[in-house]
């Protein structure tokens, strides 16, 4: 009982410092790809090719000043990076990196990290609320809009795998693509998952929330030294977890020739991440009606009609 | 049904800057939000006024030539050459006719700089990051062309009145030339980005149009006034230096919207690009500036010579009384005249609209507080 | 026993909330706990008796609290639309 | 343990809920009371009820009821007013129902726990395409004509 509990605690801790180190290779690697796409070199003195400059960045971030303005609703203020941080990181606990790294498996694995997902937009409110500020209140009502618009076509594009894999395990899941990733499948339903996943991360072209040229910053225009950077952790965090999680319903996991399970699950995620990060850099801002637009009337139909068919694909097969 | 129609919603205001990433600026927008959706607009300037016309009347004019680099700041050939041509016509000075193409080749480069630096920032406010540095890639050369004649990169004080400050060195002509090779290619690429992309598209047609009679009601001129399908341009209606002499198109508008102002300002670069070939090819040997007197006193009168900024029409109204300063200097910005829409065009928008109206607009608050 | 004796306590918390509070966004809420007072025996029952229909029954609870909240809070901000005000002791007015 | 420790928190927080003067607030102590309930499902073996509670009542109805009370009330102004006429009457009232609650539970024999363990998702899924699947339409129904009601009553013109 105790052992097992130690264990379980150095599971969490090994995943904790896993995700510290990805955050930090995932920030320089935004820092790269977008330096690359604009023609220049990006950070170069820190480190061979800038490499130590993200720890430079977090010794940074983590010396600020923490200002908590005056008026602001202080406990709220206080609990939203918090809160935006952990729902992060909690989605962790169950995700697969191969068959037998995962902290726990559990059997409804995919509508758990779909639930604590759910939880940034509380954060994102939170804070819009707590900062007495009109930009971030705008923020935060944007990012409630969003994230609530995206999370049906999110769940939507997800099902068919689910009804083919007969399982919301993650493992499952993944062991019922060996003879072929569910993307060949379900190419629409991919595309529609890593749309409305990207508007659930708030990652660009879908990042109203905080639209830096319109609201400033959003809901963390406020926000400074630890707190912002708990706010931009949790940013990146969600990123791999959607990459994490299209790897594994789509491109079959950790599956694959030769190498180890673990590399070429990573191999799969980055893969991933590079596109988003493509996308960012590549495509303008919608406005928030448009977004919603686009979710309503283009995503939703589209995601019910390929539930429907795959549906109906699977009683008569 | 029908009385859900009184239903009110709160109103409420958002100051939008002086300190804000998409003003472009100290400019402050007091606006009235109903949800998102702006139901009133207020400009607030004012916060970088210096006095330039106050300042002007105890100066020499040879002396004002660097306030005018202080005004439009992106452009700042456009100010020298506007002011320099309004006191040459007080004073009936003509300058040789190599300073008139060297006068033209840097106002047209200087256009382009300035729009490039528009289309960067109008492409940022979008939430495009990548144009804006292939923008001021460009850009950079050609400072660096500024560099190599006048030695500064924002601030030139480079025309002088009866002439320009130096020559251009034969370096300068042959990196000018190949730049403008080159430059064609990159407008192609910038449009390959923005111009029939999908998001840019939403975002742009038929967003804050403005229709051709409250665009001349309101006084508007250069790519906004366009913009609206009525082509004027003083380079061609009113020409100065040798630009009767050039072949160019003036690029216009149909609809008034986003869309439209942005492409005006995108084919102005290309012609201006043809306009900076011919100048340059056909640039005649010669002096580069008269003899003018130190103390310049021109005659008592006045004068005005309106010259066709990178924004519109920059005047500078001149009134002397024979002595060695300026009676009174009135300087006509296009700047301020094309803001005074704002209020009209971004009711009924989004907030996010009020960035990308705000962006097409293209103004520099030196220009708008003096 | 002790979730029924909780349950118990939660909904008399929630009783009390629906009873004193005047503000119909707190009133909406202390009916929530009053809800999920509900569903927790409901979930008891169903772990205790093995019995599947208890789960299902808060299935649908959950579902009508939520349809129950976008309807409640529908009429609330129409009713702060109209009056400025969520209280509802000053709301008397059955037709506006 | 666990138990003991969810209960505390579900009471305290729900007590909050009831008592806090700042809207904003009690919201926030309902959204743990919800997380404590929650939790309590994954201890009594339905973790699909605790993720629905948690997709549901936080990702839907906890988010459009501070939606709800950010578009009607101003940030820290207008504090809840209890009405305090009616609270101690309350007060007693929740007691007297609390006391006749345990004493009918003290009379009630209460089955005692089964062993039979079932597989909460499948059993789940197999009762709702099977023996309620009526009830299960209905409610499907029940969403869509509060959706549609929803739009029109919130709907400006």
């Amino acid at each position: 009982m105790i052992i097992g509990l130690i264990i379980l605690l150095l599971k969490i801790a090994a995943v904790l410092v896993f995700i510290s180190l990805t955050v930090l290779f995932l920030v320089y690697a935004e820092r790269k790809v977008s330096a690359h796409f604009q023609v220049r070199y990006g950070p170069m003195r820190v480190g061979w090719h800038g490499g130590l400059q993200m720890i430079a960045d977090t010794i940074k971030l983590l010396l600020k000043e923490d200002i908590t303005p005056k008026d602001v609703d202080k406990l709220v203020f206080f609990i939203a990076p918090i809160l935006c941080f952990v729902s992060a990181y909690l989605a962790y606990l169950t995700l697969p990196f191969s068959p037998q790294i995962v902290v726990k498996n559990l059997n409804i694995g995919l509508l758990y990290i779909l639930g604590v997902t759910s939880l940034t937009v509380l954060s994102l409110m939170m804070a819009g609320w707590a900062s007495n500020n009109k930009y971030a209140l705008l923020g935060g009502f944007r990012s409630v809009a969003q994230i609530i618009s995206y999370e049906i076509p999110l769940v939507l594009s997800v099902l068919p795998v689910v009804m083919m894999a007969g399982s919301l395990n993650l493992i499952t899941i993944v062991e019922a693509q060996k003879s072929l990733p569910f993307i060949l499948v379900q190419p629409l339903g991919f595309l529609l998952y890593l749309t409305a996943a990207a508007a659930e991360a708030n990652r660009a072209p879908f990042d109203i929330p905080e639209a830096e040229q319109e609201l400033v910053a959003g809901y963390n225009v406020e926000y400074s030294g630890i707190k912002f950077s708990m706010f931009f952790l949790a940013e990146y965090v969600n990123m791999f977890t959607i990459c994490a999680l299209a790897a594994i319903l789509f491109l079959g996991g950790w599956q694959g020739p030769i190498l180890p399970p673990v590399i070429w699950f990573l191999i799969k995620v980055y893969l991933l991440v590079f596109v988003l990060m493509w996308v960012r850099w590549t495509f303008p801002r919608l406005r928030i009606d448009q977004l919603m637009s686009f979710c309503w009337k283009i995503l939703l139909p589209l995601a019910l009609a390929n539930f429907l068919i795959s549906g109906l694909w699977l009683v008569l097969k | 049904m029908n009385d859900l129609k009184n239903l009110k919603t709160e109103e409420y205001f958002l100051s939008m800057g002086p300190q804000h990433p998409s003003t472009h600026g100290v400019l402050r927008l007091i606006l009235k939000l109903d949800g998102e959706i702006v139901t009133g607009a207020t400009p607030d300037i004012g916060y970088l006024h210096r006095g330039l016309e106050k300042i002007a009347e105890n100066r020499a004019y040879i002396q004002i030539i660097p306030f005018t680099d202080r005004l439009d700041y992106l452009s700042s050939m456009s100010g020298n050459l506007a002011f320099v041509l309004t006191v040459e016509k007080l004073a009936g000075i003509a300058p040789p006719p190599r300073a008139e193409y060297i006068r033209v080749i840097m106002a047209e480069l200087n256009r382009l700089a300035s729009h490039l630096i528009w289309l960067g920032t109008f492409s940022l406010d979008l939430g495009a990051v990548t144009p804006f540095l292939y923008c001021f890639r460009e850009r950079e050369k050609i400072l660096d062309l500024f560099e190599m004649i006048t030695g500064s990169r924002l601030t030139y004080n480079y025309m002088r009145i009866g002439g320009v400050a130096a020559d251009l060195s034969a370096q300068f002509i042959k990196d000018a030339a190949a730049f403008i090779q080159d430059f064609k290619f990159r407008v192609a690429e910038y449009e390959a980005l923005l111009t029939q992309n999908p998001i840019f598209l939403a975002r742009t047609k038929n967003v804050g149009i403005i229709k051709a009679d409250k665009a001349i009601a309101y006084g508007l001129t250069g790519p906004m006034l366009r913009a609206s399908g009525i082509s004027r341009d003083n380079r061609r209606d009113f020409p100065y230096a040798i630009y009767d002499k050039l072949s160019f198109d003036i690029p216009a508008g149909t609809v008034g919207d986003c869309w439209d102002r942005y492409a005006v300002r995108v084919r102005e670069m290309r012609e201006s690009a043809k306009i900076v070939e011919q100048a340059l090819s056909g640039l005649p040997e010669g002096n580069f500036k008269t003899k003018v007197p130190l103390s310049l006193k021109p005659p008592a009168g006045e004068s005005y010579a309106p010259v066709e900024s990178p924004r519109g029409e920059i005047g500078f109204y001149l009134v002397s009384n024979g002595t060695a300063k300026p009676y009174r200097l009135k300087i006509r910005t296009p700047s301020f005249c094309n803001l005074s829409i704002i209020s009209h065009v971004i009711k009924g928008w989004k907030v996010a609209d009020v960035v990308a109206i705000l962006g097409t607009f293209d103004v520099v608050l030196g220009e708008i507080d003096r | 026993m002790e979730i029924i004796v909780l349950s118990l306590i939660l909904f008399g918390i929630g009783l009390f909330g629906a009873l004193t509070r005047k503000n119909a966004i707190a009133i909406l809420m202390a009916i929530e706990l009053m809800l999920n007072a509900v569903n927790l025996n409901l979930a008891y029952f169903s772990h205790n008796l093995s019995n599947i229909s208890g789960q299902v029954f808060v299935l649908f609870i959950i579902a009508a609290a939520a349809a129950e909240a976008v309807i409640g809070l529908a009429i609330i901000i129409n009713l702060y639309r109209e009056f400025h005000k969520i209280d509802v002791e000053e709301i008397t007015l059955l037709k506006w | 343990m666990i138990f003991y420790f969810l209960a505390v928190t579900l009471i305290l927080s729900a007590i909050l809920v009831v008592t806090l003067k700042n809207i904003f607030h009690c919201a926030l102590f309902l959204i743990v009371a919800i997380l404590a309930i929650a939790g309590l499902y994954f201890h009594l073996q339905a973790p699909f009820l605790g993720v629905v509670q948690l997709i549901i009542y936080i990702g839907a109805i906890m988010v459009l009821i501070l939606f709800a009370i950010m578009l009607t009330s101003r940030i820290s102004d207008r504090l809840l007013q209890t009405a305090s006429r009616q609270s101690i009457p309350a007060l007693l009232a929740v007691i007297v129902f609390i006391l006749l609650a345990l004493k009918s539970l003290d009379k009630t024999p209460l089955p005692a726990h089964i062993g039979k363990n079932f597989d909460p998702i499948l059993d789940l899924g197999r009762a709702l395409m099977t023996a309620y699947v009526l009830p299960f339409e209905v409610v499907s129904l029940l969403l869509l004509v509060a959706l549609v009601g929803a739009i029109a009553l919130a709907r400006k013109d």
